[in-house]
């Protein structure tokens, strides 16, 4: 009876949920879903508390107030920019978490349930702990990358997928180990084999690759928590665990459709691009590389009328938004007609550029997508490009033998004038050379893209003043 | 007659469909958040955490037990909260 | 410890939230055909119906469970032939 | 372990029919969705037969061969206008099933899966018993007023809705004997008392409504499907039967909101609708009606450039989709723009009009949704309304007290002739009387829809031979 109490409550937390996800698919009530997928977690700890046999109440209070204050707090202080990272380190926390549940019961921690044969519930500890081992280890390096505390390039030994084989494979046969002895001292080999197979699948990744990566890490969180499910018994484990896993995988999937990968290739670990030489066979790039300064920047603004902002990866990066957002307020108190040209890919994450227009108080109405874009741009008399690149690569379009080929571009070849604003001609994610910088119609305003802009709007303003 | 691992198996995979279902109609526009949101959910291992950290069993399982509660409670509450944070910038 | 009650209104539940994410996504143009679709899956009583029919048990109820399966497989031979008559319409 | 075998067998059965269900989400794939989800059948029954204890094996032949032929010959014959019904009656036969099986539980065809109380064993069994007794007989009446067995027109006792009420309490106050006593006849009797129910719900529906009726009948099919899941424990069942029904509340959902209906109420039997005399105290009919005939609809169509074809359920009636093909066909190779404008519920059942322009062989292309028509319709020479009468009706869109108001329209009153075939100037299912045919721009052509369209079309190409 209690049993199933708890298993009621658990498939409600799971229902809420599901309905905490679905209101995300609108920005109205995404705030209120949010909230209602907390509910549905506090409900789950809650019930948890309630009814099972617990019995020392001690060691949870201190681990609960440990980590509500650290992630309050880190979730409080971290900056919107930093916003990967922070995902994966959290990612990480739930993966280990899972790892050392599993370890737990190998000490006694859980009895075995009536009806589970004891070598199905060792190998699901077995495989808790290679998926949480795997995931805390992966995400780590992840963060580390991101934030700068290790080297961001791709770092990789000789014959690197056939180690990272050569790990999996340990991993599983000590699970066959564990599962016939029994021994808690495999748990920790295992442990210790998949922190160094998370290491290695994470170590050769570029910090450019790393959101399809942490998605990854994302999924492979949910599938920990559905397999430590299996290991307890708990249904609500794995309701909750599985739709974590899907959820992460199409996210993956998403990112590697649009990058024009395969998303096998993600799964086993291919994921920063081999550049081939033969890949630029075909490109020729005509034209002069033409500079261009802020202050004539200015007077081309001020003489245009539509003016379309197509910001990337380096808006990001110089943390440009607040700078965009004033010299957008600049602009169209000019009566100018300004619109933002988002890329579903442009950034680092789904969403990316998003979220980064949101917190600058962008208003949502002048967002456009690819498309409506597209059929803006040749009314358009600016296109300004803040530190994007290969969403707006014309190579993309009109040629079949590079790593972007085939990706929907914003075609701002297609404005009267294009205005880029990067720091050197250094290409973008892809690796792809640009022929766009040397078309007639377009300008380079080289630097950080923040500060560019800050001088554009500057001298803007003078200009309108005399 | 019923079968835990079966039914863990079949719960596991109708739930691999409904989220599977749920989440492709999330827009682009939304997929940062999901994915904050989404890791907040994965949390949830804070409930198996509770019951090792709790169960009073070997001392060892106590020591994993509160650790892991340690971590997953990190994940839980700075995985709501950044996700928060992060779809207030949206409401506008 | 695994109780089959329990486990039943857990499966219920996922399937229906699965049902209805899967069928919202289906078109008007498509919905007759949906219908008589879904329809022929109800169809899937006979499996009960077979067992009833076969189990050898008391002979009243070896009458009920062969009337089950005949009306059972009218609903599922008739539902899924129908519907693919209807389908073929579509597919020039 | 056999057990284990057959649940994951219902397992990927009920994967099958989901993935059935997806794929007809597109006309492309959706006849290879049928296949996979009878293929899922195939799967169900076959791992029924080789697992379970079943030692009879000549009932099961015998039944399933009545069953195969009588179903195969019944779907090879039927006509496309009677699908309708025959959705309908197939659905009633699922609802049987699954009351017998359930009562012969109670003869002992089951033993009572472990752990399950007995109590909530049979009341399973009572629950699965109503609701599979109300969709048969229900569904038979649906089939009788349709295929005019009895008549079609609404029928009501005096106090109609508390007799129900009545019926249905004692039905669930039978159940509660049934769980206590376990006596077999209380099972019989449950079955009369919903029978009654059955037809007393579905018999003051007119044959207009009735295809609401039997999307949610259909969704009753599925949940009795899914109680006696849990009659016998069976996960199968119970997966499949909540499936379906959740396939049919949509339906029933979708039906309601384009009728501008309570779904709550069509739940309750409240589907026909009560006309009011003040509903139409605000209409005001002004204008003259002219009639026109084939030999001038001739003449018209030839000097016209682009022609709409607005059907609604009048061609369904008089089955003129073949006769309107054979003048599409004419016009168009003539050189005029044809398209078919399509409301989501014109006819009695949601696509019902896109069944029948397939059978007829109507490009698709040709096809405009409501939304694509509006925006054709102003320049468009002639709108063709065949057999429509509601989803053209101005008031819907002009006037707040109708019960259509609110619905959009196909606003043919914006074309610049519109010519309206049906048999009289009667209302349409709303009983709302309908301005357009008062309109200066409007003609009636009555008679029956094919025989009209027959006729203009034998008009046209005398016409123009001349
Ligand atoms: N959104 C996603 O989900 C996602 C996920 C994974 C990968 N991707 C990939 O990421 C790429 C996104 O395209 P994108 O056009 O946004 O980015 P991009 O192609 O990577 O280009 C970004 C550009 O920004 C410039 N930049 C960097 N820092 C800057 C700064 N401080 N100031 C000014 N400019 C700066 C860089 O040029 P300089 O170095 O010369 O300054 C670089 O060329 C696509 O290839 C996509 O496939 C996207
Ligand atoms: N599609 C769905 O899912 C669904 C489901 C339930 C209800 N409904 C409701 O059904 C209505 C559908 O609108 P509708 O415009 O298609 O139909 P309607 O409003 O019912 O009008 C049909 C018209 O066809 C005429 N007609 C009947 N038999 C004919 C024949 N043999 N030849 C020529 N004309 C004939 C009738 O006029 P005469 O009698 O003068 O000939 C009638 O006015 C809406 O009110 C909708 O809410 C739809």
């Amino acid at each position: 009876m209690r049993e199933s109490l708890i298993d009621i409550a658990y498939l409600v937390s799971a229902v809420l949920f599901i309905f905490g996800l679905k209101l995300l698919s609108s920005p109205k009530t995404a705030v209120r879903g949010n909230l209602i997928s907390a509910f549905g977690m506090l409900l789950a700890v809650v019930a948890t508390l309630f009814v099972k046999d617990i019995v020392h109440f001690r060691n949870i209070a201190i681990g609960l107030i440990i980590g509500a204050v650290a992630g309050g707090a880190w979730a409080y202080l971290v900056k919107m920019t930093q916003m990967p990272q922070t995902v994966a380190i959290f990612n990480g926390f739930g993966g280990i978490a899972s790892a050392l549940v599993a370890i737990s019961t190998l000490y006694g921690a859980f009895k075995i349930p009536e009806g589970v044969p004891l070598e199905w519930n060792r190998a699901a500890v077995g495989l808790s702990i290679i998926v949480g081992s795997v995931t805390f280890f992966g995400s780590f390096i992840a963060f580390a990358k991101l934030q700068e505390i290790i080297k961001g390039d791709p770092i990789s030994l000789p014959l690197h997928k056939l180690w990272n084989l050569v790990l999996l494979i340990s991993a599983l046969v000590l699970t066959g180990f564990l599962v016939s002895s029994g021994n808690v001292n495999f748990a920790w080999i295992i442990f210790g084999v998949s922190a160094v197979l998370g290491v290695m699948l994470v170590i050769p990744i570029g910090g450019a690759d790393m959101p399809v990566a942490i998605s990854l890490l994302n999924a492979y969180s949910g599938l920990a928590a559905a397999i430590s499910g299996f290991v307890l018994n708990n249904y609500g484990l794995i309701i909750t665990g599985s739709l974590v896993g899907s959820s992460g995988f199409i996210l993956t999937k998403i990112m590697a459709d649009a990058m024009n990968r395969k998303f096998v290739d993600i799964l086993i670990g291919n994921v920063t691009i081999q550049m081939t030489e033969e890949a630029f066979a075909g490109v020729q790039i005509k034209g002069r590389v033409k500079k261009t300064d802020p202050q004539e920047v200015a007077i081309l603004l001020d003489s245009a009328n539509t003016i379309a902002f197509v910001p990337g990866y380096g808006m990001a990066v110089s943390q440009a938004q607040f700078a965009v957002k004033e010299l957008f307020n600049l602009l169209t108190k000019d009566g100018k007609e300004v619109y933002f040209a988002i890329h579903p890919v442009a950034g680092r994450m789904p969403g990316h550029m998003n979220v980064l227009l949101a917190e600058a108080d962008i208003p949502y109405d002048k967002i456009k997508t690819l498309e409506e874009s597209n059929s803006l741009i040749s009314e358009t008399d600016i296109a300004f490009v803040i530190g994007a690149n290969d969403v707006v690569n014309p190579l993309a379009r009109d040629s079949k033998d590079t790593p972007i080929s085939g990706m929907p571009i914003i075609e701002v070849d297609r404005a009267k004038t294009v205005i880029v604003l990067k720091r050197s001609m250094r290409a973008g994610f892809s690796g792809v050379p640009n022929p766009l910088f040397y078309l007639d119609n377009s300008y380079m305003l080289f630097g950080d893209a923040k500060q560019s802009i800050q001088e554009v709007a500057k001298e803007f303003k003078e200009y309108r003043k005399l | 007659m019923v079968d835990p691992v079966t039914v863990g198996i079949i719960i596991f995979v109708l739930a691999l469909i409904s989220g599977f279902e749920v989440i492709t109609k999330v827009p682009p526009l939304l997929h940062t958040p999901l994915m904050s949101g989404s890791n907040a959910i994965s949390g949830i291992t804070l409930v198996g955490s509770l019951v090792a950290a709790g169960a009073g069993e070997q001392r060892v399982a106590e020591i994993l037990g509160t650790l892991a509660v340690v971590f997953a409670s990190v994940n839980v509450f700075g995985g709501y909260l950044v996700t928060d944070r992060m779809l207030r910038m949206f409401r506008k």
